[in-house]
C-alpha cells in the first residue's frame, strides 16, 4: 500500500465517516474535518520527493488503473490539500448559521479528495473517473444555496458535462488507438500517431480542460458559479479547481503529445501553440474589462479568476523553461491569493448579512480589519506589486514573452492595469469611504476565518519575498517536462538577461519606509477624526448620502461597455433555447391519436419494402 | 439437473394458482409472486455453470426439433431469465406495499402471467412457440396498464392494446410466410435452410416479422404507444414494462435478425434505427415536465442506445450493449420505483411537485439520484463501464460512420444528463412546502437499496459481469454454433 | 378690450390704465381667485411676482400680483404685451388668506417669503416653513412696526465679548 | 562609494523635484506677467505643513501615504542619474514599470480612507489617466526593449551613446513622438492636471490632507515629477555620462511640460482618455510593428 | 534675502515658514470677493509672499473672512474654521466684521465677528484695496514674530465662551464641540 493510495482511502473514506457523524454531532463532525484535512496535508508533505507509480485497481474490465507521483503532481496534491484544509477551517463558522452542513461538508471533502486522485492519477481513465467524480459533486455544491444558484449550477454541469464526453470521446480513441491507456506509454506511442490524429487529441482534451480552466471561449459558466456558490466552496472552486484544467493542459501539452511535437503541432500560422497564446492572451484582456462592469464582489472576483487563468495559460504555452516556471508559480501564487480574496468577500458578506452589492458596502475598514489587511495583501497579490508572490511569477512571464512576442506581453502589460483598477473598486467599494448608517453595529471577522486569511497573506508575503522556496520544486517540475533547468537562487532568479533580487528590493522598500515614517513622525502629532468630521464646503456632512462609491469608473465604462457585450453567453444560451425549441417540435410527433401510430407502423413498413423493391440497397 | 422448463412452468402454474390462494387466505396472494420469482432466481443461478460449457437444448414432448417443440437455454437466454427473474423479484417485493387497493387478484396474477411470458420467449427455440409466449406477455401488460381504472389509464392501455395487435398481426404474418417458404417453424432449422432461399424474398417476411417485434420493443416509428403506457401505468408495473418487457422484445428482434436470417448487411440499417431512436427519445424527454413520461421518454433513448450498439455486431459492442441493458432494467427500474412513492406522497406528477422532496424524502431521492446518475454514465455507477465498452467497440471498427455516430451518442448523453440534472436540482435544492419527513414503507425501501446496491457493485467491479456478457454476445451472434447444438 | 370684459364678468372691480401697457385692477378679498382664474384662462398665465406693502396707518396689508403673458400671440385679440396688476386689501391684525399654488405652482416661494417677513398666513400652503431667516422673531421684520435698531441692541448687544475685550 | 550612491540618489531625487516644483510656479508666474514666489518656496510650504497639527482619518490613512512615497522613492534607486545607478542590476526595466503601480496605489487606499467622495471622484479619474496614459507607455517601452534587445535600463542608455539618441534613431522615431505625446499626461500637468483640480472637486484626493500629510503629498507629487522625466530622458535622450548633463537634459524637458502647463485648460477626464487611446497609440503601435518587422 | 533674514532663518524656521508661506482658505461672503482676485493676479500678486488661495480649510493656515457675516454663513465660518490645522490665523476685511458696518442695524448680519471666532486681525475699509490687504499681511507677520497672533490659543483656552456665543446666536450646533467643554458631562 503505497503512499498514494493510503491517501486516496483516507481522503474518500474521510467523506463517508464525515457524512456520518455529521447525523450524530456537528461539533464532532467539524473537528472530524478539520483533523481530517490536517491529515491529508501531512501525507502529501510526506511524499515530497518521491517519484512511481502503482498498479491499485484491475476490476474495470482488466485495464490496469495507475496512480502516479512525481514533483507537477506533488505540487498540485499540495496546494490542493493546503487550501481544502483553510477552506473547511473558514467554513466552520461561515456555516454555522445555514442548514444541511454535513451534506456540505462531505461534498466538499469529496471535491477535495476528487481532484487529488485527478492529479495523482498515472492513466487516463483513473483520470476521467475522478474527474467526473469532481463535475457531480462540484454541481450539487453550487447550486447547493438555491434561488439563482440552481441556474448557475445548471449552466456548469452542462458545460463541464459537454467536455467530459469530448474527453471520453478522447480517451477512448487513445484507448482503441494504442491499447494503453497509462500515460508513460502513450507519450511514447504518441510520437509514431498521425499528426492530424495529434491536432484530435489536443483539440478533444482541450476543450474538456478549456471548459474547467474557463478560457475564453468556454467561460461562460465561471461568473454565476463562482458568485452563488457559498464562499468557503467558491474559494475552493476559483482557487485550485480551475487548476485542473491547468493540470490537464500540462498534461495534454508536454506529457501525453511531448514537448518536441507540441511545438510544432499545426500548421505554420495556427499551430495549436499560436492559438492557445491568442485565446490566453484575449483571456487576459477581455475578462479584465468585464471585471471592471461588475458591481458584485463575487462576480468581480470571478472575471478576474478568468483572466488570471489567462496569465496562466500564457505561461504554460508559450514552451520556454522560464515561461513554464512561470506560469506553474502563477498558478501557485493565483490559488494563494484569490482564495484570501474570496474569503475575505465571504467574511464581509457573513457579517453584513448576506451583502455583496458594491455600491451598498462602505468604511468597513473600521468594523472589520482583519479582512482588509486580507484584502490589501491578496489585492497587492494580485495586481503584481513588488514584494508579492504575483510580481515574481508576472515577472517570470514577462521576461520570456519579451523579446518572443512584444505584442503578447503589451496585452498581458496591459491587463495588469486593468487589474489594479478593479481590484482597487473591490478593496475602496468595501472597506474605505464613508459606513453607511445599516452597517453600524458588524463585528470584526471571527477567530476561525481570520486563522486562513493570516496563514494566506503570510503565504503571498513569503513567496513574494523570497520566491526560491517554490522555484526549487517548479525546477523540478520544468526539468521534468523536458525543458532545461534554470538557476534558482533563495531570492531571485539570476538567468541571462537580467535577473530577479526580491532581497535588494524588499530592503530598499523597508529602508523607503522606515524613512518615510520617521519623516512623518517630526511633524506634529496628528488628531484621530471620525468620518463626520469632514470638508463639505462648510455645510455639515449629511448622513448616509456621502458614501460616492457608485458606478466608479463611469466615464471609461461608458466607453468600452458597448464592446464588452459577452457574445459566447449569448450564443450559449442561444443554442440551449434552440435544443428546448426543438425538442418540442419533435415531441409532436407523438400526436396521442391511435390512427397516426397504427399509421406511423404500416409506413414504416411500406417504406421499408419500397427502398427494398427500388434500390435492394441489401 | 433441474429441466429448465419449470422456469416457465412454475409461475404460470402459480399464476392459475392465485385466485384459489386467495380464497383461501387474503394476506398470502401478495407473496405468491415474490415465492414463484425467488425459485425462478435460484434456478437460474444453479442452471449458470452448466450452461457456460454448452447451451441446454431440452425438446418438449420427446419429438425430435424439425417437428417438435424445443427450448434453447443458452447464455444468452439464462441472462435475460435472470434478469427477469431478478427485476420482477424486486418489483414484487416493492409491490407488497405498493399495491393495495384495487383487484389487487388480478394484478398478481397478470403480473405473472406478464414475467412467464417474457421468460418463455427468452428460452424458446420455436417462431410459433416465440409468437405465442409474445402474446401472452402483451395482453397481460395491455390489462396491467390499465390497472388504476381511471380515465387516462384505461385510453392508454386501449392505444397499447390496438397497437399491440396490429404488431403480432404482422408478426403473425411473417410466421406464415417463413412457414410458407420453410414448411417449419424451428429457429435452427430455418437459420439452417436461409442460405438455399433468394435473399430478396426473404425480406417481406423478415421486416413484417421486425416490425411485429419492433412495436413490443420500441423501435422509433413504432413506440409511440410508450410514453401513454408508462405514465399512467402503476409505477411498479412501467417499471416492468420499461425493465423487462421492452427488453425481450428487443431481444426477440435480435435473436430473429442474427440467428434466424442473419443478414449482415442490413445492420448498418438498424444501427441508424437505434440512433434515430436514441436521438428522439432524449430530445423528447428534455421537452418533458412531466416526471413519468420524461422516464418513459428516456427508456425509448436507452433502448436505442442498445440497439446501436447490438447492431454494430462485433463481440465488444454487443457486450457493451447487454451491459446497457442490465443496467437500464436496474436504473429505470429503480427510477420508476423511486418516482413512484413521490409521486404518491406529492401527489401529482409534475416535476416542480418534487420540489425539496430531498428534504421529506431523503431515501428515496438518493435512490432517485443513484438511479439518474447510473443511467446517465457517470463513474462509479454501472452506466460508466457500459458506455465505455459500447463507444470503445465502436471506434474500434474505426469506420468514419461510426465515428460520427458515435459523436451523437455523447451529445445525446449530454441532454440526458441536463434534464436528470435538471429534476435533481428540483428535488434538493428547490424548497417545497415543507410538509415533515416521512419516509417510504419498509418494503419498497428494501427494493430500492437492493437496486442501488447491484448498480454500485456493477459500477465498481464490471469485471465479475464481463465474461458471462461475453459468451453471452458470442451465442447471439454466430448462428453456426446455434444451429449445431439444436441439431445435433 | 380685456377691460370691458372685466368689468362685464365681475361687480366689484376697479380698473385703471395708467401706462401704456399695464392695467391695474384692485378687488377684495374673497374675489381674487376667480379674476386669477379668468385671467389665467384668458393666456395670463406667467406670475411674475406676489409682493406686499404694509399701510400701517390704515392697517391694512396689500398683496399685489402680477401677471403677464409669456407670448403676445398666447392672448388672442391683443395687440401688444400687457402686464396686469392685481391688488387685494386684508386686515393687518390677524392676516388669513388662500394661497394660489392651485392655479400657479410657482407662488410658493413667494407666499412663504411673505408669510415669514409679513405674517400673513395661508391657507392651504403644502410648506409655510421658513424660507431665508435663521431665527425666529415675534414680530414678522418686515413690517413697519418692527423696530430693527432696538431688536438689534436687545438681540446682539447680550452677546458678551470673549474675556474681556473692550466692548467696542 | 556604493552605499553613499544608496543615499544620495534619494535625496537628490528629492531636491531636484522641489526645485522643479518651485521653478514650476515662477516659471508660470513670469508667464503670467506676475513676479511669482521665491524658487525655494516649495521648501518653506513644507517646512511650515510639518509644523501643522492635522486631522488624520486612521491607521491605512497614515500607511498609505507613507507607501506611495516609499514606492517612489525606491524607483529613483532603480534610474540612473548620469553614471548614479545604485540598484539597476538586480531588475530592470519591468521592475520599474511595476514599482510605478505602488505610488497612485498607496496614495490611492490613504485617500480613499479619507471618506470624502471628492477623494473618491478623485482616486477613480487618477486611476482613469493612469489607464490612459498607460496603453501607449506600454507599447513605447515595449517598442525600446524589443530595439535593444534588452530590459535593462543602464545598457539602454549605454546603447544609445553609440546609436544616438533613440529618439532620432531610425525605428524608434515613432515611439518617441508617441512618448512626447504622453509625456504631459504621465507628468501631471495642465491640460491633463485632472486629478488634483482644486476647482471642481477642491484638490481631488489631497483633499483631507492636512499638516504633514500634505507635505508627504507635494514630496509624492515632486518625485514624480523627477521620475517622470528623469525616465523619458533615459529612454528617449540617450541620459548623459556625467549627472550635470542629464540634469540640463532635465530643465529642457521640464520647461517643455511647463510651457503646456501654463498655456492648456484642464481637460474633461472621458476627453483625456478619447485623446489618448486615439493619437498617441496608433503612433506608438505603429512605432512598436515598425520595430518588430525591421528589428528581429 | 540679506544678512539678518538669514540669521532668522536659522533661528526659529518654523516661526519664519508661518509668515511666508501663508495658504489661505477665502470665506468670500458678499462684496469682499471683489478684491480678492486683483490681489493674487498679476497687478498685485499675493503669490510673492508665499500667499496661494487653497481649495479646503485642511490645506490652509491663513483664513481671510472678506465682507460681512449673516447669521446662517456664521455656521459655516465656524466649520470651516474648526476643521483648519493647528497654528492658524484669521483674518478679516471690510468693516462690517468689525462692528457690522453698513449693516449695523440689520437683524439679521453679525456685528462682531470676534465675538463668535477669534480674529487675529481686521483690515478696515469698506472693501481694503489690495494695497490695504498687503499693509494687513505685513502687519500678520510682525504679529507672528512677536507670537501675538494666538487667535487659534485664545479659540482653545476659553472655548466655552465662544461655544456659548455661538450657541445664544444659533441655537443648538448640530456637530460636536472642539475641545472638550469642562464643566459639561
Amino acid at each position: 500500500m503505497t503512499g498514494m493510495e493510503i491517501l486516496l482511502l483516507v481522503a474518500f473514506g474521510g467523506v463517508m465517516l464525515t457524512y456520518i457523524l455529521g447525523r450524530i454531532s456537528s461539533s464532532l463532525r467539524n473537528t472530524f474535518a478539520v483533523v481530517l484535512s490536517l491529515v491529508l496535508v501531512v501525507i502529501i508533505a510526506l511524499m515530497y520527493d518521491k517519484t512511481g507509480e502503482t498498479i491499485f485497481y484491475r476490476g474495470f474490465f482488466g485495464i490496469p488503473m495507475v496512480l502516479r507521483i512525481n514533483s507537477l503532481s506533488w505540487i498540485f496534491a499540495m496546494t490542493i490539500s493546503f487550501i481544502g484544509c483553510l477552506s473547511v477551517i473558514f467554513s466552520l463558522d461561515y456555516m454555522k448559521v445555514k442548514e444541511r452542513t454535513s451534506f456540505f461538508y462531505a461534498m466538499l471533502l469529496l471535491v477535495n479528495s476528487s481532484m487529488m486522485g485527478i492529479v495523482l492519477a498515472g492513466d487516463l481513465l483513473t483520470l476521467f473517473i475522478f474527474w467526473e467524480i469532481m463535475s457531480w459533486s462540484t454541481f450539487l455544491l453550487i447550486s447547493y444555496n438555491g434561488g439563482p444558484a440552481i441556474a448557475a449550477g445548471m449552466k456548469y454541469i452542462v458545460m463541464s458535462f459537454a467536455g467530459s464526453m469530448a474527453m471520453l470521446a478522447g480517451i477512448i480513441s487513445i484507448f482503441t488507438a494504442f491499447g494503453t491507456l497509462q500515460i508513460s506509454e502513450i507519450a511514447a506511442g504518441m510520437s509514431s500517431a498521425s499528426s492530424g490524429f495529434k491536432i484530435f487529441i489536443v483539440i478533444v482534451f482541450g476543450i474538456a480542460f478549456g471548459v474547467k480552466n474557463a478560457i475564453w471561449p468556454f467561460h461562460a459558466w465561471l461568473p454565476q458559479a463562482h458568485a452563488e456558490a457559498p464562499s468557503p466552496f467558491s474559494a475552493v472552486l476559483s482557487g485550485v479547481l480551475i487548476k485542473m484544467g491547468v493540470f490537464g493542459f500540462i498534461l495534454t501539452m508536454y506529457v501525453v503529445v511531448g514537448l518536441g511535437t507540441y511545438m510544432s503541432l499545426g500548421g505554420a500560422i495556427f499551430s495549436v501553440r499560436s492559438i492557445l497564446l491568442v485565446m490566453g492572451a484575449i483571456t487576459i484582456l477581455v475578462p479584465t474589462f468585464v471585471a471592471l462592469l461588475q458591481d458584485d464582489a463575487k462576480k468581480l472576483l470571478a472575471w478576474s479568476t478568468i483572466a488570471q487563468a489567462g496569465y496562466i495559460m500564457l505561461g504554460i504555452a508559450y514552451g520556454t523553461s522560464l515561461s513554464m516556471a512561470g506560469g506553474v508559480l502563477h498558478f501557485l501564487s493565483h490559488v494563494v491569493f484569490k482564495s484570501l480574496l474570496f474569503m475575505t468577500v465571504g467574511a464581509v458578506e457573513f457579517r453584513t448579512g448576506g451583502i455583496r452589492d458594491l455600491n451598498s458596502l462602505g468604511g468597513l475598514i473600521k468594523k472589520m480589519p482583519f479582512a482588509f489587511t486580507g484584502t490589501l495583501i491578496g489585492v497587492c497579490g494580485l495586481i503584481g506589486v513588488p514584494l508579492t508572490n504575483g510580481f515574481v511569477s508576472k515577472w517570470l512571464i514577462y521576461k520570456s514573452l519579451i523579446f518572443g512576442s512584444p505584442l503578447l506581453t503589451f496585452v498581458a502589460l496591459f491587463g495588469t492595469w486593468g487589474t489594479v483598477l478593479y481590484s482597487y473598486k473591490l478593496i475602496h467599494n468595501i472597506f474605505l469611504g464613508q459606513l453607511p448608517e445599516k452597517l453600524k453595529d458588524v463585528e470584526n471577522t471571527p477567530l476561525s476565518m481570520k486563522l486562513p486569511m493570516i496563514i494566506l497573506s503570510f503565504t503571498v508575503l513569503l513567496f513574494g519575498i523570497l520566491p526560491g522556496l517554490p522555484l526549487r520544486v517548479i525546477n523540478k517540475i520544468v526539468v521534468s517536462l523536458g525543458f532545461d533547468s534554470l538557476n534558482i537562487s533563495l531570492w531571485g532568479i539570476v538567468s541571462e538577461s537580467g535577473m530577479l533580487n526580491m532581497i535588494n528590493l524588499f530592503a530598499a522598500i523597508l529602508a523607503g519606509l522606515i524613512a518615510v515614517w520617521l519623516f512623518l513622525r517630526i511633524g506634529a502629532r496628528t488628531i484621530p477624526v471620525k468620518q463626520d468630521d469632514n470638508y463639505a464646503a462648510g455645510a455639515a456632512v449629511p448622513r448616509d448620502r456621502y458614501n460616492y462609491t457608485v458606478k466608479f469608473y463611469d466615464p471609461l465604462l461608458r466607453m468600452i461597455s458597448p464592446y464588452l457585450r459577452d457574445i459566447f453567453d449569448t450564443f450559449y444560451m442561444k443554442i440551449a433555447d434552440l435544443t428546448g425549441y426543438l425538442s418540442n417540435g419533435i415531441r409532436k410527433i407523438y400526436t396521442g391519436y391511435v390512427g397516426n401510430y397504427v399509421m406511423y407502423i404500416v409506413l414504416f413498413i411500406s417504406l421499408m419494402i419500397f427502398v427494398q423493391m427500388k434500390w435492394s440497397p441489401w | 439437473m433441474v429441466n429448465p422448463v419449470l422456469l416457465i412452468a412454475v409461475p404460470l402454474g402459480l399464476a392459475f394458482m392465485v385466485p384459489l390462494i386467495d380464497s383461501a387466505s387474503r394476506k398470502l396472494t401478495r407473496f405468491v409472486p415474490v415465492a414463484a420469482l425467488l425459485f425462478n432466481l435460484i434456478l437460474c443461478i444453479r442452471l449458470i455453470p452448466a450452461v457456460l460449457e454448452n447451451p441446454i437444448v431440452i425438446n418438449l414432448g420427446g419429438f425430435t426439433p424439425p417437428f417438435g417443440i424445443n427450448l434453447f437455454v443458452g447464455p444468452l437466454g439464462l441472462l435475460f431469465a435472470g434478469l427477469i427473474s431478478l427485476a420482477g423479484l424486486v418489483v414484487s417485493i416493492y409491490s407488497l406495499s405498493y399495491i393495495k387497493n384495487g383487484p389487487v387478484v388480478k394484478y398478481h396474477m397478470l403480473y405473472m402471467l406478464l414475467l412467464t411470458g417474457a421468460t418463455g420467449v427468452v428460452l424458446t427455440g420455436d417462431l410459433f412457440n416465440l409468437f405465442v409466449f409474445f402474446e401472452i406477455l402483451c395482453i397481460s401488460s395491455y390489462a396491467l396498464v390499465a390497472y388504476h381504472g381511471d380515465r387516462a389509464g384505461i385510453e392508454s392501455s386501449i392505444k397499447y392494446l390496438i397497437q399491440g395487435t396490429v404488431g403480432s398481426g404482422l408478426l403473425l404474418i411473417g410466421i406464415g410466410f417463413i412457414y410458407g417458404i420453410f414448411g417449419t417453424l424451428n429457429m435452427a432449422d430455418i437459420a439452417m435452410k436461409i442460405a438455399t432461399v433468394e435473399q430478396s424474398t426473404l425480406f417481406v417476411p423478415m421486416i413484417l416479422m421486425v416490425a411485429g417485434l419492433g412495436v413490443e420493443s420500441a423501435i422509433f416509428p413504432l413506440n409511440a404507444w410508450l410514453p401513454d403506457a408508462h405514465s399512467s401505468a402503476p409505477s411498479s408495473i412501467s417499471a416492468i414494462l420499461s425493465g423487462i418487457a421492452i427488453e425481450v422484445g428487443l431481444y426477440a428482434v435480435a435473436r430473429i435478425v442474427f440467428t434466424v436470417f442473419g443478414i449482415s448487411d442490413i445492420y448498418l440499417f438498424f444501427a441508424f434505427l437505434g440512433i434515430l431512436t436514441l436521438l428522439i427519445g432524449e430530445m423528447c424527454a428534455f421537452a418533458q415536465s412531466n416526471i413519468k413520461r420524461m422516464l418513459a421518454y428516456s427508456s425509448i433513448g436507452q433502448i436505442g442506445l442498445i440497439l446501436f450498439a447490438l447492431a454494430l455486431a462485433t463481440n465488444n459492442t454487443v457486450t457493451g450493449g447487454l451491459f446497457q441493458l442490465v443496467n437500464h432494467t436496474f436504473s429505470k427500474g429503480l427510477l420508476f420505483l423511486s418516482a413512484g412513492y413521490m409521486i404518491y406522497r406529492s401527489g401529482s406528477m409534475e416535476i416542480s411537485s418534487l420540489n425539496g422532496m430531498g428534504k421529506r424524502m431523503p431515501l428515496t431521492s438518493l435512490a432517485f439520484t443513484v438511479g439518474a446518475f447510473s443511467l446517465v454514465g457517470l463513474p462509479p455507477f454501472a452506466g460508466f463501464p457500459g458506455k465505455f465498452l459500447i463507444v470503445s467497440g465502436a471506434l474500434l471498427k474505426g469506420e468514419m460512420v461510426i465515428n460520427i455516430l458515435v459523436g451523437l451518442v455523447l451529445l445525446s448523453t449530454v441532454i440526458e444528463g441536463t434534464y436528470f440534472f435538471r429534476v435533481i436540482q428540483a428535488l434538493y435544492f428547490k424548497d417545497g412546502n415543507g410538509e415533515q419527513r416521512k419516509q417510504a414503507p419498509a418494503t419498497a425501501v428494501t427494493a430500492m437499496i437492493a437496486l442501488m446496491i447491484l448498480i454500485v457493485a456493477l459500477g465498481v467491479y464490471p469485471k465479475f459481469l464481463a465474461d458471462f456478457l461475453s459468451s453471452a454476445s458470442s451465442d447471439l451472434l454466430d448462428k453456426m454454433s446455434y444451429v449445431g447444438s439444436v441439431l445435433k | 378690450m380685456l377691460k370691458q370684459e372685466l368689468e362685464t364678468m365681475f361687480d366689484n372691480i376697479t380698473i385703471r390704465m395708467d401706462k401704456k401697457n399695464q392695467l391695474e385692477l384692485s378687488i377684495t378679498k374673497d374675489g381674487i381667485m376667480s379674476v386669477l382664474s379668468f385671467l389665467k384662462n384668458k393666456g395670463y398665465d406667467h406670475l411674475h411676482v406676489i409682493s406686499c406693502v404694509d399701510w400701517i396707518d390704515d392697517k391694512q396689508l396689500e398683496l399685489v400680483y402680477i401677471l403677464s403673458a409669456y407670448m403676445k400671440q398666447d392672448v388672442p385679440g391683443e395687440t401688444e404685451q400687457l402686464n396686469i396688476l392685481l391688488k387685494t386689501r386684508i386686515g393687518r391684525d390677524d392676516p388669513k388668506y388662500i394661497t394660489s399654488i392651485a392655479l400657479f405652482p410657482a407662488a410658493e416661494p413667494y407666499e412663504r417669503e411673505i408669510h415669514e417677513m409679513f405674517g400673513v398666513d395661508f391657507q392651504g400652503h403644502p410648506r409655510l416653513t421658513p424660507l431665508l431667516l435663521e431665527r425666529d422673531y415675534d414680530i414678522p421684520p418686515f413690517r413697519k412696526d418692527f423696530d430693527t435698531k432696538q431688536y438689534v441692541d436687545n438681540v446682539f448687544g447680550s452677546v458678551p465679548s470673549v474675556e474681556g475685550e473692550d466692548d467696542s | 562609494m556604493h552605499i553613499i550612491e544608496f543615499i544620495f540618489s534619494p535625496l537628490l531625487a528629492l531636491l531636484i523635484g522641489v526645485f522643479f516644483l518651485g521653478l514650476a510656479r515662477k516659471v508660470m508666474a513670469r508667464i503670467q506677467w506676475r513676479y511669482g514666489p521665491p524658487v525655494m518656496q516649495p521648501l518653506i510650504d513644507i517646512i511650515r505643513l510639518l509644523s501643522q497639527k492635522s486631522a488624520s482619518h486612521g491607521v491605512a490613512f497614515n500607511i498609505g501615504l507613507v507607501m506611495s512615497l516609499a514606492g517612489s522613492l525606491v524607483i529613483t534607486l532603480f534610474l540612473p542619474f548620469g553614471k548614479i545607478a545604485p540598484m539597476s542590476n538586480s531588475g530592470g526595466m519591468l521592475v520599474i514599470l511595476y514599482l510605478m503601480l505602488i505610488g497612485p496605489l498607496g496614495m490611492a487606499i490613504s485617500s480613499g480612507e479619507s471618506a470624502n467622495p471628492n477623494a473618491s471622484i478623485g482616486i477613480s479619474r487618477k486611476l482613469l489617466l493612469a489607464m490612459g496614459y498607460e496603453l501607449p507607455f506600454l507599447l513605447v517601452v515595449l517598442a525600446l526593449m524589443k530595439a535593444y534587445n534588452t530590459t535593462s535600463i543602464t545598457e539602454i542608455v549605454s546603447l544609445q551613446r553609440d546609436t544616438g539618441w533613440s529618439m532620432f534613431t531610425f525605428p524608434l522615431v515613432l515611439s518617441g513622438i508617441a512618448y512626447l505625446l504622453i509625456l504631459p499626461a504621465m507628468l501631471g500637468v495642465r491640460p491633463f492636471e485632472v486629478v488634483n483640480a482644486p476647482q471642481e472637486i477642491s484638490s481631488g484626493p489631497l483633499v483631507e490632507y492636512g499638516g504633514p500629510y500634505l507635505a508627504l503629498a507635494t514630496l509624492q507629487h515632486a518625485l514624480a515629477l523627477f521620475i517622470g522625466i528623469s525616465l523619458f530622458v533615459n529612454l528617449m535622450w540617450g541620459g548623459a555620462a556625467n549627472p550635470v548633463i542629464f540634469f540640463l537634459k532635465m530643465l529642457v524637458v521640464f520647461f517643455l511640460g511647463i510651457f503646456v502647463n501654463a498655456v492648456f485648460p484642464r481637460l474633461r477626464i472621458d476627453q483625456a482618455i478619447r485623446y489618448l487611446w486615439r493619437w498617441p497609440s496608433l503612433i506608438a503601435f505603429a512605432g512598436l510593428i515598425l520595430v518588430c518587422v525591421t528589428g528581429s | 534675502m540679506d544678512r539678518n533674514q538669514l540669521k532668522k532663518w536659522f533661528q526659529n524656521p518654523v516661526k519664519m515658514a508661518h509668515k511666508y508661506s501663508l495658504h489661505v482658505v477665502y470665506f468670500c461672503t458678499g462684496c469682499g470677493i471683489i478684491e480678492i482676485p486683483p490681489s493674487i493676479t498679476a497687478r498685485w500678486d499675493a503669490e510673492r509672499f508665499g500667499i496661494i488661495p487653497v481649495a479646503t480649510p485642511r490645506q490652509a493656515s491663513l483664513f481671510i473672512i472678506a465682507g460681512y457675516v449673516s447669521l446662517k454663513t456664521l455656521r459655516s465660518i465656524i466649520r470651516t474654521y474648526e476643521q483648519m490645522p493647528e497654528p492658524k490665523f484669521t483674518v478679516s476685511l471690510g468693516s462690517c466684521p468689525i462692528n457690522g458696518g453698513m449693516y449695523h442695524d440689520s437683524y439679521n448680519t453679525i456685528k462682531h465677528l470676534e465675538k463668535y471666532i477669534p480674529v487675529d486681525g481686521m483690515i478696515a475699509g469698506c472693501m481694503p484695496r489690495p494695497e490695504a490687504i498687503f499693509v494687513g499681511v505685513t502687519h500678520l507677520w510682525t504679529l507672528i514674530d512677536k507670537d501675538m497672533a494666538d487667535g487659534y490659543k485664545r479659540y482653545r483656552s476659553n472655548y466655552s465662551a465662544y461655544r456659548a456665543n455661538q450657541e445664544k446666536i444659533l441655537g443648538k450646533l448640530e456637530w460636536p464641540p472642539l475641545f472638550p467643554i469642562h464643566g459639561e458631562e
